[in-house]
């Protein structure tokens, strides 16, 4: 299922945006929404595929690949990620159908920078907060880079309740209180915007509940965005390494194929080794998830154990640091072995050291994931010191 | 270096007190996302500005303007770099590979005519690369037929040339054309000077990964070049390029080097002592601090390899491969800060999207600069051609059979 | 791999119960500094105590002594390496190469004379490299005469073999040596079965970077191997020996990955808790705690990277450049993270003068570590070789003309 | 003079140490006095050449070329430097005398670990305590990796006096409460051992004083350590790259010399890189050091302004956490192109390797060196600011 999903997703996606498809590589949605990638992991009741986040992992691989911009992120990896955490609402599971079948763009505001990895973590940086309940419910936050929020038609934002305890609460762009601005990117393939609330009125019924603790829910959530950006980087430095391989195979310099140099071998030789190990740290941390989504789903109200979260958030750090530092890496080495070409606008190398370079900061810089992952071995070596 | 010590003090403070007076307030904020025509007039007026006061050709002999000792010219571009002076880029190869062209092998005519042409503002292009023909650049195939029919004496030019930096605003071309397509490679090669204006020329920029379009392609179509515009004798322009094409003594890499050292280094301590929205400075982080200590100290470095080839120039005892130690270590330099920059700027670096034209490839833009970065890592023979000529001209490890 | 997932939870708690009854207290202590007689004795007694256990040779077919699934297999090393088992040194070339070589390519007979010796404790040594052929091995000059003369039958070598090691222990090598001095660079070799107490056989050890002298010389005049000790073909060897050289499928490689995972990191993780002089910890320095979690990640990295090297070679989709890429990552992750180790360690890594026998390459001494860890970039094909076949195998890319 | 004073030395340490000279490669001791090596820096009037630190910085240089075992760190980079630095004496003046013209050898005790570089610095971390004075005078404390120290026949010991000024106090290994133990170390080209004194007797006149401020004496003295090992590891790297260029010349695989092949040629070509730019710190930090020393000889009692002993700090820092990590990395690099044979005993590249582990980790780390470097960065910001 998975192999044949990767074909299908990276021949549509060679046609749908391809390199003559203009700057933004944009891909068709509606195509995208066809091909039922939008609701792969919505329940078969609510007309989804039912299937876990490894398929999801393979979409965002192949958009990175492609380099193509489309809402995903927003919708999918987030928008449908945040409602399979919630409890069952008559809202949410509407929300799912429709995502899964028709096409509604959604975008969840939440931190995507490195905060929530810091000691104090979620929910100490859940960036709205509600004050009063019911029909006085009111809304206040700001959050920054958050993907897809400029085209979203449904926003979900991440607050803390009044009893501090983190919700999702829904919100249509344009309502009062609510604005929604773009931030224009030097990736143009990717669209990220600000989330800004200030005393917004709650419409009845938009307040939704994670099953189980809500912490682990909101740490699930950002752990599926750091996720879905590595696989976007090792579909993106995979891309650059085919990329950089072909053109060394038939550019010549001094009556050579510029790839029997050394040099250039060599270089490949480490791309390889990169995305090889990158590879895996992204497959492992795909595994841990889907294995802790399917606890979280099957647990019910109960929600899920401290330590499938922290295994999930380990595999993650290790993936999300280690691939998308190395995408950065690859994609500067294919434009160095590329030459003069590979600094051109058509080439569209800058454009993948673009992308890994958003990829590489969103959800986390390496070095905030990293610091995670020291007080992790610290605590470890604590305990088996006890 | 022959200038006592206290002529150089002497000589910075007043470049200094120049500079206070002279380089343009606040020039980075006004000069980012201008157009081509702003860029040039700012350029050119910069340009003035530095020649009145004798700064814009230090190198050159006294006699056409410049006059300035080595030693001398280090502390001027000491002291433009510490006043953050906006950079001659537009000039560049007018004042350096034209002029270096001219004053070795160019004839007193060519001399005449394009040196106070240069000083006024004359804007010149290089033509060298080619599709075919970038690291290995002797390998070139645009053809210049000698044509004499018709009491004429001309070059017939066709063939096309790339990375022509600055073509669009360029008055005149250095071109390399083949003239002998029967010699080998190196020998049939002659150097023309080429009036942009000619008949049968056609200039496209080409956009670069930041959006910019400094670098173009000139097609060459039956472009006819008078025979007095030929520089050297006939196919001996390889020797004529390579003769001239390390004109500037090191003193570019030097200019590089303290720009890096002072606007460089500078931008960089600063954003990393801004703090950031949990209101941390990134400085007191020792990850961070680690790594600024470490740019500091290859900067350092740098500088005083770049003194050092400067020396080595004016004591006539520069290595066949000191230009490319520097090459590789301070564009891999560049590379590694910048992309630093762009790390500890992380998402923010995302959202700037246009550098100060006339900066250079340090403008605290750390994203654009990261990308820019490979300016330098690329063109000119790129890193994996300068690590072999270290490897066999500096070294002298044995060629590859 | 076809065991169930439930039986490998049974044998991994199997094997966990076995090492904490049977892993000797303390070896590393007792095994710090002994003389070769001692490690002997020691690798020896281990050997039989994991023969007993079934655990000697699990790779082997069940028909020999062995029988284990590579699933099975992989559950046997993680839980040796969580246990921090002794590692089987002097057992190594018997077990693998030796016994992959009789299975895949001896006689019967042959297999009957060794396979259930090797069990026993004979020991095999490797001699493949020379002096004149360390990366480019086909390039050997050791040659083997066949003799027939006086009714024997009868190769009689002579040469000269490097980097033999363990061949001062050793019972039996494994011999390349060039039986057609007029056949082409590959064509002309044959593999030999070599009597170590065989007359006419110098051994030689040479001290290596750490003092130590397990590599040995192996000097051949005039040595007479019968020819039922040929080992497939005549003139065959090369292939024979490629078709053997891999016939671990990954394995040590993931025994190697394991114990970097389990002992490695932990001593890295202990070095960094223990506070300084000043009685700070190094791991509460942000600088360190990234290292840490560095190698952390890439220790995990290597692991999946070994699981799928193993799962490629069971299910035989193992690509020509896979066992390259690992060699090139763990080697590389080694000498950085013993590096790194030296460097935390600081001035009192120099005071520590010798390391544990029977232990890995991580014994958290970190200096001699570190300088051993060159054991692994440079033999079996140096890194720089390997990144040549994982670019021309592995990707596909031009070979130099 | 200076180059005069290289290409001798090179050919002295050259025959006297050689690669047959055992593995320890002792030099003469005798013939480096000869040589006028120990008191290049002594004035004339005590019978020295009377020229600068740069001169001592060719033999240390030189030295490190060899790899080369002789107390002149001891003895002359720290003997003969804590000596220069203090007031003029006539048992001062005697043991200079002796030092530029016999060969008494010396060893100063002082803390040659990462302590001083600390925020703290000297003299928080003066390693003995002076109780008492006059013929009461005890002395405590405890010094360890002391360059020298177990074959010197004089110790000079780096002390703070009762009111909290560092002093110098001379002593003789064996007398009592003093004990001196050998370090043995995996560089066996370097001798250290730990200094002990417990309450230990100090003769009369043998308590020596700084000229100025002996803070500053004291974090000269330190600086002159961390240039002197700097120095080392730029002769010990430019050794290796020397040996490795001459291997890969002769040396035959694949039918072609080795350094015929980019890996490899490039692998030189790196080295040469940071040989260069370690070589130019170093020469910056050494013209540094000797303009500080020159004002604080010529500065009488006054001593010497902090902005001096600042710019040498910074200017040693820079050198020796560069070159001394270089250093390392050039010596493995040079073992890994020397493939198999770099790794036996015989080739002599191991003693450059651990040689040049201890230079980097003797008289502070480079990262504790880049972190005395980042707190001066950050006050400079601070003044520009201001």
């Amino acid at each position: 299922m998975r192999a044949e999903l990767r074909a299908v997703a990276r021949d549509l996606l060679a046609t749908a945006a391809g390199k003559d498809g203009g700057d933004d590589a944009q891909v068709d949605w509606a195509l995208l929404a066809e091909a039922g990638w939008l609701g792969l992991e919505v329940p078969d009741g609510l007309d989804g595929a039912g299937v876990t986040v490894a398929e999801t992992a393979v979409v965002c691989e192949e958009l990175g690949r492609a380099a193509a911009r489309a809402p995903y992120l927003g919708t999918t990896v987030l928008g449908a990620g945040a409602l399979l955490a919630l409890e069952t609402t008559d809202g949410r599971d509407e929300l799912l159908r429709a995502l899964a079948t028709g096409a509604p763009r959604l975008a969840v505001a939440l931190p995507t920078g490195d905060a929530p990895l810091g000691a104090a973590g979620v929910p100490g940086t859940v960036p709205f907060r509600l004050a009063g309940s019911g029909a006085a419910a009111r809304l206040t936050g700001r959050a920054e880079f958050v993907p897809d929020a400029a085209e979203a038609e449904t926003l979900l934002l991440l607050a803390l309740d009044e009893g501090g305890e983190p919700v999702v609460v829904r919100a249509v762009p344009g309502q009062p209180g609510l604005e929604v601005t773009a931030t224009p990117v030097l990736d143009v393939s990717r669209s990220v915007g600000a989330v800004a609330a200030v005393g917004a009125p709650v419409e009845a019924g938009s307040v939704w509940r994670f099953r189980g603790d809500g912490r682990a829910g909101g740490r699930l959530l950002l752990a599926r965005g750091a996720l879905a950006v590595a696989c976007d980087s090792l579909g993106a430095a995979e891309a650059m390494l085919a990329a950089t391989v072909g053109y060394a195979s038939v550019r010549h310099q001094f009556g050579r194929p510029i790839g029997s140099f050394q040099a250039v071998k060599h270089g490949c030789a480490d791309m390889l080794v990169s995305v090889s190990v990158g590879r895996g740290l992204v497959t492992e941390a795909t595994r841990a998830l889907a294995a802790a989504s399917s606890a979280h789903a099957a647990g019910g109200a109960g929600g899920i154990e401290e330590a499938a979260v922290i295994a999930v958030e380990v595999a993650v750090s290790r993936a999300k640091s280690y691939m998308c530092a190395a995408a950065v890496d690859v994609a500067g080495k294919a434009m160095q072995l590329h030459g003069g070409i590979g600094y051109t606008w058509e080439s569209g190398v800058h454009r993948y050291l673009k992308r890994a370079a958003l990829s590489r900061a969103l959800f986390g810089s390496p070095a905030a994931h990293r610091a995670r992952l020291a007080r992790r071995l610290d605590a470890d070596a604590a305990g088996r010191a006890r | 270096m022959s200038v006592p010590r206290g002529d150089l003090a002497e000589l910075r403070a007043t470049v200094r007190g120049w500079c206070r007076a002279h380089v343009p307030a606040d020039w980075r904020r006004a000069q980012t996302g201008v157009g081509g025509d702003e860029f040039v007039a700012f350029q050119q007026a910069w340009f003035q500005e530095l020649r009145r006061a004798g700064y814009a050709v230090p190198h050159w002999p006294a006699e056409w303007g410049g006059g300035m000792s080595a030693a001398e010219q280090m502390v001027l571009y000491q002291e433009l770099a510490a006043a953050d002076a906006p950079r001659l880029v537009l000039a560049f190869v007018s004042i350096h590979h034209a002029a270096a062209t001219l004053l070795t092998a160019g004839t007193d005519e060519q001399r005449r005519r394009h040196l106070p042409g240069i000083l006024d503002g004359e804007i010149w292009v290089q033509g060298f690369s080619e599709p075919e023909a970038g690291s290995d650049l002797a390998s070139l195939r645009t053809t210049a037929r000698r044509d004499r029919r018709a009491g004429g004496d001309v070059f017939v030019v066709n063939g096309q040339k790339l990375w022509a930096s600055g073509a669009a605003h360029a008055d005149w071309c250095l071109l390399l054309a083949r003239s002998d397509p029967a010699a080998p490679k190196r020998r049939g090669i002659s150097y023309l000077l080429m009036d942009m204006r000619s008949p049968g020329l056609d200039v496209r920029p080409i956009r670069n990964a930041l959006g910019d379009s400094h670098f173009c392609e000139i097609f060459l179509n039956d472009v006819e070049i008078p025979a007095e515009n030929l520089v050297g004798p006939e196919n001996a322009g390889w020797q004529v390029a390579q003769a001239t094409l390390s004109a500037e003594r090191g003193m570019t890499m030097l200019e590089l080097a303290e720009r890096l050292g002072n606007v460089g280094l500078r931008s960089l301590v600063d954003t990393c002592r801004r703090p950031d929205v949990t209101g941390r400075r990134p400085i007191d982080d020792t990850l961070v601090a680690d790594r600024l200590a470490g740019f500091d100290t290859e900067i350092a470095g740098l500088r005083a390899l770049c003194r050092d080839l400067v020396e080595r120039h004016d004591a006539g005892t520069v290595g066949p491969a000191d230009a490319s130690v520097v090459k590789v270590y301070y564009s891999e330099l560049l590379q590694r800060m910048t992309g630093f920059g762009a790390e500890i700027a992380g998402l923010g670096a995302l959202a700037e999207l246009a550098k100060p034209a006339s900066s250079g490839w340090e403008s605290g833009r750390w994203l654009l600069d990261f990308i820019g970065s490979w300016e330098w890592t690329i063109p000119g023979g790129t890193n994996e051609i300068q690590r072999t000529i270290i490897g066999e001209r500096g070294l002298g490890l044995p060629r590859e059979p």
